[in-house]
């Protein structure tokens, strides 16, 4: 029965700086906002899309999508309030639409409303969206946690340049979730009441909400499964034996979620030598002088264990890979022969190509000698990381020197900072990427050779390990044409080799998984990893122990 | 005198524990002192005077020593004497203050900067005589008047900074008479003073020995105040009492040798009279030598000459720090020195001396004027030829132990000023200093001392040493002298006037005691309010004084002899008036009158009479 | 002394206009960019967009021009606005965070009472106990009570917070449960219970930082009451027979509080500025915390407007403690 | 007289008064106070050294520190372990022979690694509290000295006290870190980045109190005097200031040394400190904090080390100070 269970808390230790995921783009927002703002269709954990505000989901054969895959029409769910009491209508669909969408907005879901033409409401519950080219995969706007429906008379006066002025908007916003925000005070608390218009009369169980933002995962996780202040705390992320340790407390678990996200380890093909003039350095002007080859690449990958490095850095939260995409299913390439650590192999195959240990345990070639500079994010994990397979890769002859950068440098990407992941001024970098959704088709399409990074597109490309590929281009092509799901993961699986397997371009570690902490009083927790963590909040209830 | 003494030390043993062991600061005195008595300590710096008197109070423990031996008999008023070594705390806290009140040494420190006089007045009062605030204020009023301090209803209510020396020494004396106390011990009260406020303390404290027949023990090494306050002395010399005895008895009559010695290094007034040159003092040791020669130069000619000189303080004040008065420190100043002469400048505190002499070195920078130095004009130099022109005029100042730096090495400090020069090569120069230690007396093995560990005799001629390394053609000596005890005093003056033979220094003479001036200088100039009064040779000045403030400087000196006490009441001086004027204000030029060649009397504008 | 605070509060202004036109241009030359934490799934176009959104498109100097006239305009103005009921500002934009996208002055706002409740609470215990510790370990200077008063500042000053708070929290947190680990910032006192709680969950963030305070001061507190027993009168205030007891606490006190008391106003402008790792470690979202935020997420009118009104405030009170000391020490006189 | 005769007298004079000699009056009158007879050669720092001494607890304290200097010098010489070898087997591994303070949870020797940490850690702060201090000093005894560059100064220190730390920090790691690496090598050059970052951002304390001790100390005669003598700026600070203000910045000095050693931790958990394989005390530290219950001795060890060097350093200095003043000294 709605609002039987008391208050739930919450623990965000990365704070929510707003409610509106528009505005935002990170997950935290998208977190928080999911307990207000719903999209026309969300993911279940095992990668499926499920109506929320629709209907049902359309497609092909229920003819939701139109015959040239240019068209998509959603219907939504009869009878939706938002929280204010008014209905729920096509026009609101329309309108957050054109809020995105506007230039001067500054919308972070953009890419989601790539290639659409137009939205228009073809009735009150009606929405087609129209798009300039035909859509293998028109799941993309509306789907998810961070493209949700505002409503549209509260944002109105909210579109382009005014956004940013409509704090009450975006941080009150009104919705159709199991709750509604009673008190936001940004970075810091919100606190929730139950949505007394929600569809589901029984639900949601809790009658208030907090999530309380501030501290470091240990202690968010810390407040849960020891002192039992919170019942769940999102994203704890910590040495698997600190996790157990805290478990025996016997208050509640740590349980993990799969959705595509893969530490893994780039491989820079160019050379990032800082004697080249600033502008050279790092692009396809200069090859490196030794990462091309594909030799050292794959002596790389062949002396890591990720078995250990799971066990040491994630536990039961992470798997070992070999894959850049390791779901769904389909995606995944069965390629499992980097699993096993192969030290001697690795010598062999260095020794075969004429790298020959030098004096002080150093191989080298021409008077190349096998150096690098490993960087990473500052993480307690990634510098494990970073230790273990410096020790690995001395022993085949590398010699590697870390670095560190702060995480608001390494992935901001500043073109005049020296320290981003897109300038690449190292050797090799270690970072986990993932991508939306269930279409791995974009995140596959950052590897052709026009999306380096280079001092032209002001460093701003997506092509990490400057992988430049005919072969690859041209199946991407392909695989943008390709409109059968099957022959589109079969594709998908050969390019993921190309990555991978062959070039050791990339060199995929762990496929992580997104730890919470939940204490055993709570229950109905279902996590989730390819949609906002709280997808399920309104089904929790407590439960006696 | 009574019989029976109000107080009476017997054997005191004082003793301090410190890092090197323990040292005895008193080791074995006796003597009491009867009410309506007056008893005077005398001897030389660090013989014990202010540890006896501190263990009178037991406030010596206070300074980290211990009373190791003794009695300390003291009557507390029911005739019963007690003793002090062994009363608790709580007694002696009643004893302090209501019962003995001591006047402390340095008058600048000796009140907390933080309380208004007021306060630090009725304290006492509040807690022996049980006094509501309004009673103490009242009562605290009349001892203000008692110590002739003008205007004291506004006194109550200003800070201790805010009075000048003498008024500040009258504050002290106030708090140790605040509850009538029965003894009253007064540690050098007129040291740091100049002579006219001197005679007003010193009557002072005369006139409540005779009204109040309060029995005072009054600690000084000046062996003119002795003759002129006390009923007996207690000579002191290393912790022990060496001589005790009736003043006149005493001073005519001297048992031991010490105080033989002391009493003839004392300067008296009038001493020089019919003398033409200064003269060395006779000091003990000296007396086989015979008579000391005067200090004449054959042909006087010109070294210093000043003109006009004015040095003006700027007071600044205001939103944008304008300037909006000026203290006019020295005004329309002249004289002239000659080579191997002496000139004193002699005055009130705050008259200008000082300031005159540095702005002659233009250690700070006067405002208009000439300063001719052997034909260099020094007011035209540019700093660099500033710090050369240094060289040939060299200054000692007021106060030894300020004057040199307390980290380095007494070898450092004379070396120094050869350094800034370039002068001579290491060895060279390590040969100069240890000339310029033996030329002053000073073993070598002190090269490697510190300024603290010297008395302040030998410091005063670390300074001298100093001054002399460049071979300077002019000394100027700031009080050079004041801070010293007689016997130390002496021995610094003959050095000086001994150098000034053998070199042929020329010296400006800075000092407010008139007699030490009286032996040392050619010429005298008289100051008052920045400018100079009254000039001449000594003779002249000092054998015909002419203006009324030179007569009036005259008659407040002590004379060091009991049996011509001339403390009385009616020395009654007028304050200096400010010297602060507003800005653009114009004085008007000094106008001479010439009494007699070379002895000129300041006629316009009228000063004092 | 009041032609010397206008005098110097003119000053102040060339100042702080210099050191706020420093800050803007530290905050534009260091690396980062707002968008850090925007996942890496968001294309580079977008991100672009989202720039210019933020204003970054302009040139600098307008961007600083613009602060410099919401700052001293805008922000005074819309403040007048809210207290007189009147509309001058409408329609002129505020400065904006980037984060969060709200006014920056409302955050600010927000965060004041909790950083004062528990860092100026953190300061002013630190402060009582320092003085009393100062001035008995300098009374009875090499005693067991000075020993041991030195060791435990020192250690006071030598454990950084982010291990002494954990280790509060695991002893009376976790273990014991005396008190909350999360302080909750919504949390209003409006009967005794709530007080309770109140008091509760400021218990060890206080402790952590007055033990960090009174370290400090007591050491300048010892330091200064041993100059000052020394001094001459002490021994005049003795003679006069008063207690020991009044001899200390009022006339050595007095003067040793005088340098004591202008290194504490010095030393809280910090308090405003909040306690970066204190507040993270008790999750006490205060201002160091918001700092610490905005300098992490780039959001450079946010560190901009906070680290200006810190200048402010360390100019204001260096003012003050200079006043202070004119003030407390009569011998000193600034005109 | 001759040279020789003349020293005898004065060297006679010293224990016994020259006019007391004079007079005949040795016999009655006691010795002298044999304080000021001692003529033994004796230099500054013997001096210092010897009311040092007598400091117990800077004695102690002096015995501990040099103790952690030889602990982390020597040490590694004798306890040859590489400090970054990770052995896996042995991870998380107690008190044992093997590992005297176990090992951490890559398996590498926590004892080599202490060792390690605590020379990068007390180089730090020694260096960097050396910059910062001679930074101070210089700022505030040219604003001090030099009337017309106390406003200047004292808005810059202002300025500096304003600035944000973190991002100056970032900047400055920014546009310096590749340059010094290169010349100096990573280590070196990452050392060259820390100290001078933490000396730079935290001179502004010193150069205050530094400054307000150069106020009074201008008024003083001796300055005066040394001017009269024609002293040039250059050795008056250097001769005359600098000496008379020095215990002042002694006591800044030893809490540099704590405040540099911590903040050198801080700079490593931001990513800006040294390669993330290279152990300092305070990154252990940091790094054990999360583990605390189930490995105590990791965060107590490091912890201790801290403190330790905190204290000695200032009960050091307390000595020190104590020693270095000539009143003190003196008595
Ligand atoms: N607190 C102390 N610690 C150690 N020794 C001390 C202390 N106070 C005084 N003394 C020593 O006791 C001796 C007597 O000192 P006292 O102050 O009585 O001299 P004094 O006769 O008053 O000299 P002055 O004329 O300079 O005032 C000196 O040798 C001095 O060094
Ligand atoms: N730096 C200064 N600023 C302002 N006024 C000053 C300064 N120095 C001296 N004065 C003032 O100038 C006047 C003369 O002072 P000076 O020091 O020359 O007196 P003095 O004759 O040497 O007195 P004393 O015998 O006390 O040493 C006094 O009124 C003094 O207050
Ligand atoms: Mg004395
Ligand atoms: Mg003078």
């Amino acid at each position: 029965e709605r609002g039987s269970d008391g208050a739930l808390n919450i623990i965000m230790w990365q704070a929510p700086s707003t409610m509106n995921p528009y505005l935002s783009g990170g997950t935290k927002e998208l977190v928080a906002a999911s307990m207000v703002l719903e999209p026309l269709a969300g993911m279940t954990p095992e990668a499926e899309m499920f109506p929320r505000l629709a209907a049902e989901i359309p497609t092909l054969e229920n003819g939701g999508i139109a015959e040239d895959l240019k068209s998509v029409t959603w219907k939504l769910k009869e009878g939706l309030k938002w929280s204010d009491g008014t209905s729920v209508t096509s026009a609101d669909v329309v309108f957050s639409g054109q809020y995105c969408m506007d230039p001067e907005g500054g919308c972070s879901q953009l890419a989601k409303f790539e290639g659409v033409e137009a939205i228009e409401a073809v009735d009150d519950l009606t929405i087609k969206i129209t798009f300039a080219e035909p859509m293998p995969d028109p799941y993309s706007a509306f789907v998810g946690a961070n493209s949700p429906i505002l409503q549209k008379a509260q944002f109105e006066a909210c579109l382009g340049v005014n956004a940013p002025t409509c704090t009450d908007q975006n941080f009150n916003p009104i919705g159709t979730g199991p709750f509604r925000v009673t008190q936001f005070l940004t970075n810091d608390v919100i606190t929730f009441e139950a949505n007394p218009e929600y569809r589901d009369a029984a639900k949601p169980a809790f009658a208030t909400a907090t999530i309380k933002g501030g501290g470091d995962a240990a202690a968010a996780a810390r407040s849960v499964l020891e002192t039992g202040e919170f019942d769940y705390a999102w994203n704890t992320q910590l040495a698997p034996d600190v996790i157990a340790g805290m478990e025996a407390m016997g208050r509640g678990k740590v349980s993990a979620a799969f959705g595509s996200l893969v530490e893994r380890i780039h491989v820079n093909l160019t050379d990032p030598s800082s004697s080249y003039p600033e502008g050279e350095r790092s692009t396809a002007a200069n090859p490196h002088p030794f990462l091309s080859d594909p030799a050292v690449r794959k002596a790389l990958s062949m002396a890591i264990d990720r078995q250990l490095l799971t066990e040491i850095g994630y536990g039961d939260a992470g798997q070992p890979t070999c894959n850049y995409v390791p779901a769904p299913e389909a995606w995944a390439s069965p390629n499992t022969e980097c699993l096993t650590q192969d030290i001697a192999g690795a010598n062999a195959l260095l020794d075969e190509a004429g790298w020959t240990m030098g004096g002080s345990g150093v191989r080298e070639k021409d008077g190349v000698p096998l150096k690098m500079v490993f960087q990473t994010s500052v993480n307690a994990v990634r510098q494990d990381f970073q230790a273990l397979i410096k020790q690995w890769w001395s022993e085949i002859g590398i010699e590697t020197e870390l670095k560190t950068v702060d995480a608001s440098v390494f992935f901001g990407s500043d073109p005049g900072s020296p320290d981003t992941l897109q300038k690449f001024y190292a050797d090799v970098e270690m970072y986990a990427d993932n991508f939306e959704g269930g279409n791995p088709a974009p995140y596959l399409a950052k590897w052709t050779c026009d999306k380096a990074p280079s001092p032209e597109n002001q460093w701003q490309g997506e092509n990490i390990s400057r992988y430049c590929d005919e072969a690859y281009d041209a199946m991407m092509v392909e695989l943008s044409k390709t409109v059968d799901p099957a022959e589109r993961a079969k594709i998908g699986q050969k390019l993921n080799e190309m990555l991978t397997k062959e070039s050791n371009a990339i060199i995929p570690l762990v496929y992580r998984g997104t730890a919470s902490a939940h204490s055993n009083s709570l229950g109905g927790v279902d996590i989730n990893a390819w949609d906002s963590e709280l997808w399920n909040v309104a089904d929790w209830t407590r439960v006696e122990q | 005198m009574d019989d029976k003494p109000l107080v009476s030390i017997e054997k005191l043993r004082v003793e301090f524990e410190t890092g090197d062991g323990v040292v005895v600061g008193v080791k074995d005195v006796s003597f009491s002192i009867a009410p309506g008595e007056c008893v005077c300590v005398v001897g030389e710096s660090g013989s014990g005077k202010s540890v006896s008197s501190l263990s009178l109070m037991r406030l010596v423990e206070f300074g980290g020593g211990t009373i190791a031996g003794g009695r300390l008999m003291f009557d507390p008023g029911d005739g019963q004497a007690i003793d002090l070594a062994q009363q608790p705390g709580p007694v002696m806290r009643d004893i302090r203050g209501n019962q003995i009140g001591m006047i402390f040494q340095e008058p600048m420190t000796a009140l907390n900067p933080v309380f208004t006089v007021g306060d630090q007045l009725t304290e006492g009062l509040v807690v022996h005589r049980g006094m509501t605030k309004a009673q103490a204020r009242a009562r605290a009023l009349e001892i203000l008047r008692q110590v002739r301090i003008p205007e004291p209803e506004r006194r109550m209510d200003q800070f201790p900074h805010e009075l000048s020396g003498g008024m500040r020494q009258r504050v002290v004396i106030a708090i140790a008479m605040a509850c009538e106390p029965r003894l009253l011990i007064c540690d050098e009260p007129t040291t740091a003073l100049d002579v006219t406020i001197q005679a007003e303390i010193l009557a002072l404290i005369d006139r409540l020995k005779r009204e109040k027949r309060i029995a005072v023990l009054f600690i000084t090494h000046d062996m003119a105040v002795v003759a002129q306050m006390a009923d007996r002395v207690v000579v002191m010399y290393r912790g022990n009492k060496v001589e005790e005895g009736r003043v006149a008895e005493v001073f005519e009559n001297p048992r031991e040798d010490y105080t033989k010695m002391l009493l003839a290094a004392v300067p008296r007034l009038g001493e020089m009279t019919g003398k033409a040159a200064p003269e060395r003092m006779r000091l003990m040791r000296d007396g086989a030598v015979g008579a000391p020669e005067p200090i004449v130069v054959a042909d006087p000619r010109p070294l210093l000459t000043v003109q006009n000189l004015t040095t003006r303080f700027a007071v600044k004040g205001g939103l944008l720090r304008r300037t909006v008065a000026r203290v006019h420190a020295v005004e329309d100043v002249s004289f002239t020195i000659n080579a191997g002469e002496t000139l004193s400048l002699v005055g009130e505190s705050g008259c200008g001396k000082s300031t005159c002499g540095r702005s002659i070195l233009r250690l700070v920078e006067p405002e208009s004027g000439t300063v001719d130095l052997g034909g260099t004009d020094i007011l035209a130099l540019s700093p660099g030829d500033l710090r050369r022109a240094r060289r040939d005029m060299q200054m000692i100042f007021q106060d030894p132990f300020a004057s040199l730096d307390p980290h380095m090495k007494l070898y450092d400090q004379v070396a120094e000023p050869l350094e800034n020069f370039g002068i001579g090569s290491r060895s060279e120069r390590r040969d100069r200093i240890a000339a310029l230690f033996d030329r002053v007396e000073l073993p070598r093995s002190f090269m490697r001392r510190y300024p603290h560990e010297m008395s302040g005799g030998q410091r005063q001629r670390i300074a001298i040493a100093r001054a002399l390394a460049l071979n300077p053609k002019l000394i100027i000596a700031d009080e050079a002298v004041s801070a010293l005890d007689v016997s130390v005093q002496a021995q610094v003056l003959n050095l000086l006037m001994e150098l000034q033979a053998d070199l042929g220094i020329s010296m400006l003479f800075i000092s407010h005691d008139m007699a030490v001036v009286e032996r040392v200088s050619h010429h005298v100039g008289v100051m008052y309010l920045g400018r100079i009064v009254e000039m001449g040779t000594r003779q002249q000045v000092f054998e015909n004084p002419q203006h009324s403030y030179t007569r009036q400087l005259m008659a407040a000196v002590p004379v060091a002899d009991p049996r011509q006490k001339k403390i009385s009441e009616d020395l009654n001086f007028t304050p200096i008036p400010s010297p602060m004027h507003p800005v653009g204000y114009e004085s008007p030029r000094s106008v001479y009158r010439e009494v007699a060649p070379g002895h000129r009397v300041l006629v316009d504008p009228l000063t004092h009479g | 002394m009041l032609t010397f605070t206008i005098r110097r509060l003119l000053l102040a202004i060339p100042t702080l206009l210099f050191i706020s036109f420093v800050i803007f241009m530290l905050l534009e030359a260091s690396p980062g960019d707002p968008l850090g934490d925007v996942p890496l799934t968001v294309p580079p176009e977008v991100k672009e967009r989202m720039r210019e959104a933020l204003g970054l498109g302009q040139p600098w100097y307008v961007r600083y021009v613009l602060w410099l006239k919401q700052f001293f305009w805008v922000e005074p103005l819309y403040w007048f606005d809210s207290v007189f009921g009147t509309q001058f500002s409408a329609g002129m934009q505020r400065i904006i965070s980037f984060q969060s996208r709200s006014p920056v002055f409302d955050v600010i706002a927000q965060r004041v009472p909790q950083t004062l409740t528990v860092v100026g609470m953190s300061y002013l215990v630190g402060v009582l106990i320092a003085i009393p510790i100062g001035i008995v370990s300098a009374y009875k200077q090499y005693s067991w009570f000075d020993q041991l008063g030195t060791f435990v500042s020192m250690i006071g000053f030598s454990m950084p917070t982010f291990f002494t708070g954990v280790v509060l929290i695991i002893i009376f947190g976790v273990k014991l449960q005396w008190f909350p680990s999360v302080y909750d910032t919504t949390l209003q006192v409006r009967d005794w219970d709530s007080f309770l709680a109140q008091v509760r969950q400021m218990v060890m963030p206080v402790t952590v930082l007055a033990l960090y305070n009174a370290a400090q001061i007591s050491r300048f507190m010892r330091a200064s009451m041993l100059d000052n027993l020394g001094q001459d009168y002490v021994r005049t205030a003795r003679a006069k027979g008063l207690s020991e007891k009044t001899v200390v606490l009022k006339h050595v006190l007095r003067n040793s509080l005088i340098p004591v008391i202008t290194v504490i106003a010095l030393g809280l402008p910090a308090v405003f500025g909040g306690a970066i790792i204190t507040e993270q470690v008790f999750k006490v979202n205060g201002l160091g915390q918001l700092l610490i935020t905005a300098i992490h997420g780039n959001d450079i009118p946010m560190v901009l407007t906070l680290t200006f009104i810190f200048a402010i405030l360390i100019v204001l009170f260096t003012l003050i403690a200079d006043i202070l000391y004119g003030i407390l020490d009569p011998r000193i006189r600034y005109d | 007289m001759t040279e020789t005769e003349r020293q005898h007298r004065l060297s006679v004079a010293e224990t016994i008064d020259a006019s007391a000699v004079q007079a005949g009056a040795t016999a009655a009158l006691p010795p002298d106070d044999p304080l000021h007879a001692g003529g033994e050669t004796r230099s500054q720092w013997r001096d210092v050294w010897r009311q040092f001494r007598s400091h117990t607890g800077a004695m102690v304290a002096l015995v501990l520190f040099l103790s952690i200097i030889l602990f982390v010098t020597v040490g590694p010489l004798i306890w040859t372990i590489d400090p970054t070898y990770v052995d896996i087997r042995a991870r998380n591994s107690g008190f044992s022979l093997a590992h005297p303070f176990g090992t951490d949870q890559l398996g590498r020797d926590m004892l080599a690694r202490l060792m390690a940490g605590g020379r990068v850690s007390i180089a730090v702060g020694l260096t960097a509290m050396t910059i910062a201090i001679t930074l101070g000093s210089l700022v505030g005894v040219v604003s001090g000295y030099f009337r017309r560059m106390d406003a200047p100064l004292m808005r810059l220190t202002e300025l500096f006290l304003a600035l944000p730390l973190l991002p100056l920090l970032l900047l400055m790691v920014t546009l310096f870190r590749e340059p010094l690496s290169q010349s100096f090598g990573p280590a070196m050059g990452t050392f060259i980045l820390i100290v001078s970052a933490i000396g730079a951002t935290s001179w502004m304390q010193a150069a205050r109190i530094v400054r307000g001790d150069v106020l009074g100390l201008k008024e003083r005669e001796f300055i005066l005097a040394a001017r009269s003598i024609g002293t040039p700026a250059r050795r008056m600070i250097l001769r005359h200031v600098l000496p008379n203000v020095l215990s002042p910045i002694m006591v800044a000095a030893t809490l540099g040394i704590a405040t540099a050693i911590i903040t050198e931790s801080a700079l490593s958990f931001l990513g800006l400190g040294f390669p993330p394989d290279f152990p300092t005390w305070g990154r252990l530290l940091y790094d054990a904090v999360d583990q605390m219950i189930q490995y105590p001795s990791r965060v107590i060890l490091p912890g201790l080390f801290i403190s330790l060097t905190v204290l000695c350093v200032n009960y050091i200095g307390d000595g020190l100070r104590d020693a270095m003043d000539p009143r003190i000294r003196g008595r």
